[in-house]
């Protein structure tokens, strides 16, 4: 495979595409930047197979064409590893390349279903759609919901999700409500905001990111909705609460694999992730910096960099220690359990905190 | 129904705005200037970095607003003459579709411009308009929405009245069919060019901090679906002309609001879209639009 | 010699007296003549492609001079709408993503393979072209912007809301052309040189149909149909007084551009194998646009310079990550500053043809110098003329 | 000789404006008409309808026996349907469809191809008789080669023929005035037409050039070419024309050969003038009606102190 | 008196050299003509004072201040009014707004409103049509709003570029007449016109250019007589 053109000896290549222009670029420098740190700490305890590790960073753009040049790139830059990809839609055509090239993917955040398709060195870090709409289910009948609404941003992750939990929700024997659409970046959503106002779910999924979200949980509520307000990964940010405003926030709780504020130790680390980029985490920073550890863990373990060695690796870890819990793929490469909680925000800091671990 | 119409002038009035200062910009030098949604999202983020430069943050103080306000209409509209100096004036001479490239370019410019300073992030903005409202006629109204209602009808005629009456609106449309031709009426053609440029990015200034209040969130794109939609709305009402660009805004906000209600949210721009068509093919130029008569 | 001439004329009751006399036949040589020199240096570009997998046949590389090809295939389409008929099309990625789409669903949810996805992309967007020309004949200038900025987006909203597209993902696992059993995805090797599939793929397809693309927009221009589309641009009312149908004029651009837009569609659905309505967004009917403005519209080797700058400016300035498209931004306005007709003009005469060939005209339509005096260009390395009157979708006309 | 234009009873309605009121008169093969009249009187828009570019109110017009436009019923006139219709080509022949049956016409304010060069212009007007088709021009058969040379050649024929002797790449822009109002007629002769309307070809020539425009004309009309002609030149218009139809506010005021047209006293009240050419015009000695010298010294009253007193330094600043 | 003074001046478009230093004089109060062939540079002359387009040599000064480099609008607020070559009406805009914007440098309202009275007594036909738009008057009645809003800016130098193209001879004997009742008045007028019978009539001095430089010049009546000019411009 083309993983080990780079060599034996010099540093060990990762390649991350990431979006770092167009709507999405936020996202690009929080994984960026923890999957630095994990390399730093890494680095710092001497490397893998006495190697240094080696980040290299393409944009993606969010888009197909700029995703597939980048991958391209990296292929040809010979990195040993990918260990990027945020949006699914920009991820999936970057599939087949990196297969080819015999390069590893440890997707850190993309998780639309269709990126299962069982190619050989795929791994999805970021529980799946359907994991995710389960948590979400689940977490509807805990509460005693009996209506449901889903709405999403008609981009390939969120109408995914939407459906899915659309479906289970169906199957669980919910009430769906209605299930609506908004164009995302756009500041006006009074129509499905009125439209929650008059029907009145118990619970609604909002499956897209955060700037819409608050919008949506503002405009909802002046409107008079006063359900539960359940939103997906994506929306995961401490920039929610900001934009909502204050006192807009007490209904809002999120499906999230869990964040480094949960996990002991955390300090510790939020504190070297902020001394390196300058600024919190934000989403998927933890997700990143997990998959160069899998990747460094995985070929420490094959003692190679040789394909296929490190895809068995992969398969193989069991319990691998990450901030979602134990890691251990399926047989599809995703993970066992998604490993969704549920998360509300507090209302001092706006920041996202466990509310149910969703085990009773 | 009634709250349908009443959302839909909401939405109308934001695209009003902007297409107006679309429209006069594009009445007087026939520019589509794609980087006008952009002034919208400058004046924003200029009305952000004033308040935050102050500490200032959830605040609900109206008179505040206005300050804020006048201050982004100020600085936006001296951006706006300060590009059309540097960028389209040594174009007019051009093929037109040369200026709208620049106008392009100057959109890539200032969006990731801002995105260099301010960072991808979307960002809260520190005012935030008293969202509590009463029910009347079967619309929930807040004061907030009369407010922004108000003050762009007052705008907007007064733009109008300008424009259609005046010596100085006059000379706006000599320019418009004929710069040179102006020039030997003694217009001065710089001027009322860069007079244009300031009061339209002013208003989209304007139409920026006031959504930024309305809303709350801005980001660095926002200015990108607002552009394209004046851009609709000032061609729907007929372009270059303000009483168009008026009517057209809100009646796109209006088909916004009823496609999204009938045929699902993922289906309203095509709606508005299939509407617009099936409109200008009945009626070429528009609402309100001049036909121009061709002489042989 | 001359009944054979005769019979080209149909039906034309008067002829012209013969020519009193005889000129001169135009140069042919590389060196002495406009025609010569580009002719060279398209076999130069063409040898030059070619040779390009020795040189570098790295993914990478690959990878993006199949994009940039299939860039300039697009951009020579939009140049018959813009640039020859004078349309501006704000929606011409619609046409795009009909192919893609079209050749999409053939090739995976049909099972055809891609090379018989072929006609069907070329009979829809006929269709297209037609539906989009339609109501958009009797408009002018931005009234048909928004009409067509409207298409696009209609096409790519319903492509994000179907079923059948593979909604917001899109449809991946498009196959590469193959034939029988074999697929250029195989890739093969001859004499110990190894062609992999994206090698192979570049050379024999993306190259191919898109010199043929180039050779044919540039012929059409020339001919009849060619002479028509810059009539009905400079002025539509003496079109029709020449016998020029406008609305036939008119909608033969949309289907060609619809056409050479939706081969290009279908090269792309091929070489990145998955497609979804993100790549169809508005900004890239305005980076295409842009391209081909930028490059000089009407002209081949212009439109085909900007189509590499577009495509190839992002990547080339991929290094300076968070601020290329800032980069990217300025450097467009700069570009348009300093040559407003775009890199290399339709109008553009080799500079040591200047002496012998006529130049055009300075710019003295109604939108006109305002305060500019006398324009004193001094010629780069093209001569170029600042600005005909608007070679756009414009009126440019006064009553 | 017959007739290769019929025109009946044309009308023109612009609102309340009327431009064309009841028009009718024949164009016979191979003969030089003109059609003068004031300003405004109806003349361009005459031509405008019997050319197909705008629908008239009602009238008929046949071109060659053929019917240029048919009655629109007149209460359908206000509906946006019937406008949409008649912009696609019902109720009357496009101009395209009329340039092909053989009408040709030359525009008020010339209207040549700005973009392209001289020849361009002329082999452009090829077009409905040109055999090129789609396949032919993209494979570049023999066929295509064939006709592209018939086109050049013919086209440069053309050029000749109306003694254009400059260089034929030149873009149009770039050529004096006198020499566009030449390509504009020999564009319009490459459309092989049996008839040739002209719309004051002779506005801003002098002297020189009207007479080698005038010799046009006739040779035009020797290779058997109906022409139509609207002038303002008397000299021109009384030594070209055979017969000569007056108009005023749109009505036909007279119609006959030029020693009657010059004759007619309504025509001189209306249009002519009475012939002072002899006298110079004194300003003191004003008095032709129309205007009066205290009108005049009204208007400029505030002039001959003019700028002064408006409010300007006089100077330029 | 000398108002308007052209010394040695060169005017290129791109590299076409449209005035080879090029000299004429208008005194105050003359009707002065200006008599050429097409593409001669009169057009070119008549942009030159208006400050459309700039000299590259030579000097133009009007009583005194310098047109080379004055802008086009302070010069026509100084009262030199230029009734360009096409008549460039505002198309869209009616006869009346077009008037209108022919006062626009006149700070006087009511003053405008008076002169817009007079020239609609001047030319009924534009009464008529003040409503009308300016782009689909007929070409004449174009010619008129042209004239008719020179008038109206109160001109002390008034330019007139083919005042009489296009139009039917009673009225290019009213505007002739214009044009002299103008003068009379004391506004000092260049003329250039195709129809040189009429102009030289009316003017009191000519000059004939040839591309781009002055041929010939003299009293009108001379010129008249000169067989050089009855060949060309006058006929037999
Ligand atoms: N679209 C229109 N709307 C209103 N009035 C119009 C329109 N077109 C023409 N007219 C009027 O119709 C009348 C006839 O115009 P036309 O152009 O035919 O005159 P003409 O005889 O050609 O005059 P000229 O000799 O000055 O060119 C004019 O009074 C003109 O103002
Ligand atoms: N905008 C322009 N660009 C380039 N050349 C020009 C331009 N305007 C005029 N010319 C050229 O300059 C020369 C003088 O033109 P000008 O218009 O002054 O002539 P004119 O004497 O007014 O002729 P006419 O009688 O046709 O109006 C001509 O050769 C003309 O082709
Ligand atoms: C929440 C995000 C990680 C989802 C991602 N944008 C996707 O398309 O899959
Ligand atoms: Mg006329
Ligand atoms: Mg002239």
């Amino acid at each position: 495979g083309g993983g080990d053109e780079g060599g034996e000896d010099g540093p060990i290549t990762l390649g991350m595409l990431a979006p770092f222009s167009g709507s999405e670029s936020a996202f690009g420098a929080y994984m960026q930047n923890g999957a630095q740190l994990a390399i730093d700490e890494l680095n710092a305890d001497g490397g893998v197979l006495g190697r240094d590790l080696e980040l290299v960073v393409e944009d993606d753009a969010c888009d197909a064409t700029t995703a597939v040049a980048g991958a391209n790139k990296l292929v040809t830059d010979g990195v040993h590893a990918s260990v990027g990809g945020y949006c699914s839609g920009a991820t999936l055509p970057t599939l087949p390349i990196f297969d080819e090239a015999g390069i590893p993917m440890i997707i850190p955040a993309a998780n639309s279903n269709e990126l299962v398709q069982g190619l050989p060195g795929v791994f999805l870090i970021n529980g799946t759609g359907t994991q995710q709409a389960a948590a979400a289910v689940q977490y509807a009948e805990k509460i005693g919901a009996t209506t449901v609404a889903a709405i999403d941003d008609a981009t390939s992750y969120s109408a995914d999700l939407a459906a899915s939990f659309v479906e289970q929700a169906g199957e669980a024997g919910l009430d769906v409500a209605f299930e609506a659409t908004v164009t995302p970046g756009e500041n006006d959503y009074s129509a499905v905001a009125t439209q929650l106002a008059s029907e009145q779910p118990d619970l609604v999924y909002w499956t897209g990111y955060y700037q819409e979200g608050g919008l949506i949980v503002r405009q909802a509520t002046d409107a008079g909705y006063d359900g539960t307000f359940l939103v997906g990964d994506g929306s995961v940010d401490a920039k929610f609460a900001e934009i909502a405003g204050p006192g807009y926030t007490d209904n809002v709780v999120a499906t999230f694999t869990q964040t480094p504020d949960m996990i002991e130790g955390a300090d510790d680390w939020i504190a070297s992730y902020t001394e390196l980029a300058g600024e919190a985490p934000g989403p998927y920073s933890t997700q990143s910096y997990d998959a160069v550890r899998v990747v460094a863990q995985a070929i420490e373990d094959a003692g190679s960099t040789e394909t296929d060695d490190v895809i068995a690796a992969i398969e193989a870890l069991d319990g691998f220690d990450t901030f979602a819990g134990p890691l251990t793929f399926t047989d599809d490469h995703t993970l066992s359990g998604g490993g969704f909680v549920i998360v509300g925000i507090d209302p001092e800091s706006g920041a996202f905190v466990l509310e149910d671990d969703l085990q009773g | 129904m009634m709250q349908l119409i009443w959302n839909g002038l909401i939405v109308g009035s934001f695209y009003a705005l902007v297409a107006l200062g679309y429209s006069m910009v594009y009445g007087i030098i026939k520019l589509l200037n794609f980087a006008h949604g952009d002034l919208y999202m400058l004046g924003a983020f200029v009305g952000f970095f004033t308040l935050n430069a102050f500490g200032i943050s959830n605040e609900t103080s109206i008179p505040l607003l206005v300050v804020i306000l006048l201050l982004s209409m100020v600085t936006t509209g001296l951006i706006g003459v300060g590009i059309e100096r540097i960028a389209y004036r040594p174009l007019r001479k051009s093929p037109r579709l040369a200026v709208l490239i620049t106008a392009i370019g100057v959109s890539f410019t200032l969006e990731y411009g801002v995105r260099q300073i301010f960072g991808p992030n979307p960002e809260a903005f520190p005012i935030r308009l008293e969202s509590t409202g009463f029910d009347f006629a079967g619309m929930r109204i807040t004061a907030s929405q009369l407010v922004l209602v108000v003050i762009a009808a007052a705008l907007m005629l007064v733009l109008a009245h300008i424009v259609e009456r005046t010596r100085e609106g006059r000379a706006m449309r000599a320019i418009a069919l004929d710069p040179q031709g102006a020039q030997l009426m003694g217009v001065n053609v710089n001027r009322v060019i860069a007079t244009v440029f300031f009061i339209g990015s002013a208003l989209a200034g304007a139409a920026g901090v006031m959504a930024g209040a309305y809303y709350g969130s801005i980001d660095f794109l926002m200015g990108f679906i607002i552009g394209l939609k004046a851009f609709t709305a000032a061609v729907i009402g007929g372009i270059g002309n303000l009483y168009g660009a008026m009517l057209g805004g809100l009646l796109l906000g209006l088909l916004e609001s009823f496609g999204a209600a009938w045929f699902g949210g993922e289906w309203r721009d095509v709606f508005s879209f299939a509407f617009l068509i099936l409109f200008l093919t009945f009626k070429p130029t528009g609402l309100l639009g001049a036909r121009v008569v061709e002489r042989m | 010699m001359a009944r054979d001439l005769d019979l080209a004329l149909k039906n034309a009751p008067l002829r012209a007296p013969a020519p009193l006399f005889d000129r001169p036949r135009p140069a042919r040589g590389v060196f002495t003549s406009q025609s010569g020199f580009l002719r060279a240096l398209g076999v130069l570009a063409v040898l030059l492609l070619a040779v390009l997998p020795f040189l570098d046949a790295s993914r990478y590389t690959m990878s993006i001079a199949t994009s940039a090809l299939i860039y300039v295939m697009l951009c020579m389409g939009l140049n018959v709408v813009v640039g020859y008929a004078g349309l501006l099309d704000l929606g011409y990625i619609a046409f795009f993503a009909v192919g893609a789409y079209v050749s999409g669903i053939f090739t995976t949810v049909l099972g055809f393979p891609m090379w018989l996805a072929l006609p069907a992309t070329i009979v829809a967007c006929i269709v297209a072209g037609v539906i989009i020309g339609g109501p958009t004949l009797r408009l002018r200038s931005d009234y048909l912007a928004i009409v067509t900025l409207g298409f696009g987006e209609i096409i790519r909203i319903t492509a994000n809301n179907l079923e059948i597209t593979g909604g917001p993902s899109g449809i991946h696992g498009i196959p590469s052309w193959d034939f029988g059993g074999w697929s250029f995805d195989d890739g093969f090797a001859i004499g110990g040189l190894e062609f992999p599939g994206y090698v192979v793929f570049y050379y024999f397809v993306a190259t191919v149909v898109v010199v043929v693309g180039v050779i044919g927009a540039g012929r059409l221009a020339k001919g009849k149909l060619g002479r028509a589309w810059k009539a009905v641009r400079d002025d539509e009312d003496a079109a029709e007084a020449m016998g020029i149908n406008t609305y036939v004029a008119k909608i033969s651009a949309y289907i060609i551009g619809a056409v050479w837009a939706g081969m290009a569609g279908q090269l792309m659905s091929t070489h990145l194998s998955a497609i979804s309505p993100n790549s169809f967004q508005f900004l890239y009917s305005a980076l295409i646009l842009m391209a081909v403005v930028l490059g000089g519209m009407g002209s081949t080797p212009g439109v085909i310079i900007g189509a590499l700058f577009v495509s190839l400016a992002p990547e080339l300035l991929r290094d300076f990550a968070e601020w290329r498209y800032l980069i990217f931004g300025i450097l467009l306005v700069v570009v348009m500053l300093f040559r407003p007709a775009g890199l290399w003009p339709a109008t553009a005469v080799l500079p040591w043809l200047k002496r012998t060939r006529p130049q055009p005209p300075p710019f003295t339509s109604a939108v006109g110098a305002i305060d500019q005096g006398v324009p004193d260009v001094e010629p780069s390395v093209m001569e170029s003329v600042d600005g005909l009157p608007a070679t756009d979708a414009e009126e440019g006309r006064q009553a | 000789m017959s007739a290769v234009l019929e025109v009946r009873d044309l009308r023109l309605q612009f609102g309340g404006v009327k431009a064309v009121d009841g028009l009718s008169f024949d164009v016979r093969e191979g003969e030089i008409l003109a059609v003068i009249g004031p300003n405004g009187a109806g003349k361009t828009s005459a031509f405008n309808c019997i050319s197909g570019f705008y629908l008239p109110t009602s009238g008929s017009v046949v071109f060659d026996g053929k019917r240029i436009v048919r009655e629109v019923p007149k209460p359908w006139h206000a509906l946006r349907l019937v406008h949409l219709l008649q912009s696609f080509g019902f109720y009357r022949v496009l101009p395209s469809r009329v340039t092909k049956w053989g009408m040709a016409r030359t525009f008020q304010n010339l209207r040549l191809f700005r973009e392209l060069s001289v020849l361009e212009n002329v082999k452009t007007a090829m077009h409905a008789n040109l055999r090129e088709g789609f396949w032919s021009t993209l494979v570049h058969t023999p066929g295509y080669r064939r006709a592209e040379e018939a086109c050049v050649r013919e086209a440069r024929g053309w050029l000749d023929f109306v003694g254009f002797q400059d260089d034929e790449d030149l873009y149009v822009g770039q050529l004096p005035y006198g020499e566009q109002r030449r390509v504009e007629i020999a564009r319009a002769l490459a459309t092989s037409p049996k008839l040739l309307l002209l719309d004051e070809p002779a506005a801003g020539l002098n002297h020189n050039e009207k007479q080698s425009l005038m010799a046009l004309i006739r040779r035009i009309r020797d290779l058997g070419v109906a022409v139509v002609l609207i002038e303002h030149d008397m000299g021109m218009v009384m030594e070209l024309a055979e017969r000569i139809v007056v108009l005023n506010y749109g009505k036909e005021i007279a119609d006959g050969t030029p020693a009657e047209i010059k004759a007619d006293p309504l025509v001189i009240e209306a249009y002519l003038g009475v012939d002072d050419d002899a006298e110079p015009i004194d300003a003191t000695r004003l008095r032709t009606g129309t205007v009066s010298a205290e009108a005049i010294a009204d208007v400029l009253g505030a002039t001959a102190g003019a700028a002064a007193s408006d409010g300007k330094d006089g100077g330029v600043r | 008196m000398t108002a308007l003074e052209v010394q040695d001046v060169d005017v290129y478009y791109g590299r076409v050299h449209a005035l080879r230093r090029l000299s004429f004089t208008v005194g105050e109060g003359e009707i002065v003509c200006l008599l050429g062939n097409n593409g001669a540079g009169k057009s070119t002359t008549m942009n030159l004072l208006s400050g459309l387009v700039r000299p590259k040599a030579g000097s133009v000064r009007w009583n005194g201040t310098d047109l080379a480099t004055a802008k086009p609008w302070n010069i026509v607020s100084s009262g030199l009014i230029h009734v360009p070559e096409g008549r460039r009406i505002f198309s869209t805009m009616t006869v009346h707004e077009n008037l209108l914007l022919g006062g626009y440098s006149v700070r006087d309202k009511r003053r405008i409103d008076e002169r817009i009275a007079h020239v609609y007594e001047l030319m009924p036909r534009l009464a008529e049509r003040r409503r009308q738009q300016g782009g689909t008057l007929s070409g004449g009645e174009q010619q008129m709003v042209a004239i008719g809003r020179a008038l109206i800016g109160g001109p002390r130098l008034l330019l007139l570029d083919e005042p009489s193209m296009g139009l039917a001879p009673l009225v290019v004997k009213q505007v002739m007449e214009v044009v002299s009742a103008v003068n009379a008045q004391g506004t000092t007028v260049l003329l250039v016109e195709q129809n040189a019978r009429a102009a030289l009539k009316i003017a009191h001095r000519a000059y004939v250019i040839e591309t781009g430089a002055v041929t010939l010049s003299g009293s009108a009546n001379e010129l008249a007589r000169d067989p050089r000019v009855v060949e060309a411009y006058l006929g037999a």
